[in-house]
């Protein structure tokens, strides 16, 4: 199906965040998620269903002031 | 000594983590500076791209605090979707809570910020917000529950100090149990240092190091400089006089002419 | 680094030695701050008083260079006759030169005070003068033979701070070759790393030491203050700008609302 | 003789600065003198004679700033 | 030249009529400054006390536009009571509205203030808030429907002037449509020049008239200096210049040494 | 009120004629400013040109006093023909002193300055000397016979104002007898009036009119400005107060929540 | 009844604010009335009914900053 | 002779400085004049002899601050 990853239209197979993460290529990366603008707790990642049109949002630690 | 949430700093200096010339610069100043707290932020990555592992496993080497931010963020919602997300990956309660109000003063939009900070504070943040040195607002964040308060010297990045002396004394006059702490604007190790002798608990420091021509050696120049102040306002500062009086007792002087 | 008469200072900071509560206090801000210099006077004194001694010999034991002022001297001829008997009795041909023009404000004369320095100069002294920002003067000191120049920041012991930060700023960008010391004014740590940050050499403190609640304690907060002002001197501090930026790159900043 | 030592009329019998000294108890004092308003350093005591009414100041090592 | 809801001010002179050390002064202070607006209150009289009718009288003889405020309120609620008692006592849709959030400074309760602001326009006010210089803050304000901003110079009565001149300027910038009034704090012409050298469009005066040794000569001294700094606005300041250039042109001068 | 030589001025301006866009402006300025004395100078004129010919027929339309300079006249000798040579063009004794000691800063030497006052007061000239503000500067003028005396604010030219307040209060207090006026620098009308509050006689201008982009509205509000400073010095002004107090009287306010 | 005026305990015969209005002097003053806390104009001072222990708040101009 | 008129070498012919002065054009003109670096005042221009090399400043009113 097709999801907005960070604002990118993107085409995916997976039909869990999870899943989705994986198949994304972040595998053990030090990333959080939020889906349709809220948050996703590592924890329900597997549990999360992804729709076709979800925005998903993966961020990772950066520099800060 | 007051504590930020518990904790006893090191030293009263806070370091932003961005701008600087390299990541072995930022390191440098960490290590040299003691800086104990390091503020940090989340951006969007591309799978695979591992770059936020990098720079985590820089931050993790420096043995400080992490005190992650909220930058950027315009509304309540994506603030409060931000901490989230920043209190997995950083595995910490703190938040520097910012809501930005205006894009180019980068000011806090006082309203979404307070009504944060209590969300926030409900769901187990501790809340280190990003303010002015308005009483009345800092009065609204500490009912919300904000045990920290960070007013702005002037706007980020401006490097001009302290524009409003008279608001910051004012706060630290009534709010003599909070940790008060100059973020944003200072831009030079005088201005940190009068902070602190206004009896405020540390600064907050970025552009100021990392823009600075040898960003190491400033932070450390900043890193005096607070100890300097905090020592000064401990040790009871002279008061100012109108009056010019002799340093030398004049009793005894031979007389010569 | 500038040298003074051919020394280099261990650290930018002079201490005066008068006001303290007591010598052991005096003594203890000196070890603790490491001012590397201590200013003395002469006074009188009679037959098997000996209170001098004492006095030289704690001097003595701080191990610093000793610089002797002509303080309370309102003439030329005063302040050559008091600076012959510094000389003889601290045995160090160096002098921190005051004629002092008005008995409120302790301000320099400067007629006499360019006077006294080609005098001195001449019968081999190496004068410190204490003197006004006012550049014309500066040159005829430097004219009459002084190698170091020691402008007032705001009147002795007034603790005002930087009166004329501008003047201050002429001085040091019209002598980029000889050391300059702001003397007398400065009340507190910001001030001092101000002078520093302006690209002076030193500062010479005593009152806001010496009448501080803690003067051990303050010696050491203002040791810190000039070096952190030294350091971000040489650093390269960032330019104030009238825009505020951003510390944290907006770039690739989660959407969340 | 009468002089004024620091400001004070004082009797000597002393006629050099040098005895003068000794006689008033200077003894090894770490000082400095003048007479007249004029410096006289330690190797001119000796040879300084004093006259009625001389202005002596005598001066040793005390604070300043 | 901005308006004040339709109205084109005679000057830019607004006063306060507390704190007189009489009625007849307060009245002459009017007359000699040709001030032309007042503002005035409310307070509880009892029956047969007809104090407030002989204030009237007083206030409907000077000729001038009358803005009553709401001081003393410290909640919503009260604001918009005492603004409907005030609309219909003084028979004018103009209200300076006052939500203080604090009995000491006396300053503006920032959220108060908007929502009483809006509440008020919705119900037919001309609202003149006064507020802090937070940029934030005046744009609620704008966006509830004020078209005057009145931001204080400095606390009320404190009469230190313009604590926060870059606060000030930023809200010139950024509401150029807007008429800004400096309320509060103002203590000398000085600060009331500077204010309208910044843009301002008037200033609003009351304590440093009131309590001068002569009322009368110094609020014509303030109405001569807002005219002045508006004047010198519109008449482009020069800029100022870190070099000294002379005055009198150097060129054909005699050769007399 | 203190007189100059023996004359009351009308107004607490003191113009300059130099670096206007033309004649016409230059005298407008003056008719609408109401300045009762303007500063001329003298330069080398060629056979038949007859430019100060025409220069001098305006200044005498003008109606104001005459004050000529010695600008640009680095010693002693240059400064007394100048003046010489002035009295006998313009037909007076009044001579503003410049003795400059630097072309950058155009300061003056207060070595030349004291000297050359001193002799031109022995021939008869009466000495507007423009100096620093030293305390001693100003007696040794004092002493050599001037009774006038004309600190600068900041360097000529600069606009920067008042660049040391504490020694301008100094000299007021100091010289109650002596007419003070603040010479050069000046930017702003804020500057002007805050040196008149100061208890200054007058202020000196020149560039910050002439350079205006419309020196006459300029002049206007500098004339404004002074006599709005020196309204408030005589009408006393409020002491400022670190605690705000209310401008509404709390008593008798309705109980509304 | 007993209502509160401005905040001192009141004793009125009058039924309506109007009435209590002129039995208490206020005759034609130029004031301003709120019962309860909330604002009641002219208008309505006639329809305006007051019960024991209302809370009457009669103010009138004063001077202000 | 040769002279130097406000810096520039100029011949002239008259030996006094008033004869310059009118030689040279300066006729009414509202000016004052030096002679090696003297002030010498209109009264005595008439007397004042000019030599070879003299310098001549003449100068007029101008704008000043």
């Amino acid at each position: 199906m097709k999801i907005r990853l960070n604002g990118e239209a993107t085409e995916i197979a997976a039909v869990t965040l999870a899943a989705a993460l994986d198949e994304l290529g972040y595998g053990e990366a030090k990333i959080a998620t939020a889906v349709n603008e809220d948050f996703v707790p590592v924890s329900q990642r597997e549990s999360t269903a992804l729709a076709d049109g979800d925005r998903v949002e993966v961020v990772a630690p950066m520099q800060g002031g | 000594m007051r504590d930020f949430y518990g904790v006893t700093l090191k030293t009263p200096l806070m370091l932003g983590t961005a701008q600087y010339p390299s990541p072995a610069i930022m390191g440098e100043a960490f290590k040299a500076s003691g800086a104990g707290i390091a503020t940090v932020s989340l951006r969007r990555e591309a799978g695979g791209e591992r770059a936020g592992q990098a720079f985590w496993e820089l931050i993790a080497s420096l043995g400080t605090l992490v005190l992650p931010n909220t930058a950027g963020c315009y509304t309540v919602k994506e603030a409060i979707t931000t901490a989230h997300m920043a209190r997995e990956v950083f595995d910490t309660n703190w938040i520097k809570l910012e809501v930005i109000g205006d894009a180019d003063t980068l000011q806090p939009d006082v309203y979404g910020l307070v009504e944060a900070a209590r969300i926030l504070t409900e769901e187990g943040f501790e809340v280190f917000p990003y303010t002015t040195e308005d009483l009345i607002v800092c009065e609204r964040l500490v009912s919300a529950g904000c045990r920290v308060l960070m007013p702005w010297g002037s706007p980020i990045g401006s490097g001009l100090g302290l524009n409003n002396e008279y608001g910051l004394k004012t706060l630290r006059a009534r709010f003599p149990e909070i940790p008060l702490v100059v973020d944003a604007g200072i831009g030079a190790p005088s201005h940190a240092a009068k902070a602190m002798e206004l009896g405020f608990d540390a600064v907050l420091l970025n552009t100021a190091v990392a823009k600075a021509g040898d960003p190491v050696a400033m932070a450390c120049a900043f890193a005096q400089a607070v100890e300097a102040g905090a020592a000064a306002h401990t040790a009871d500062l002279m008061e100012p006089r109108d009056m010019a009086t002799p340093s030398t007792p004049v009793l005894g002087k031979a007389f010569l002419e």
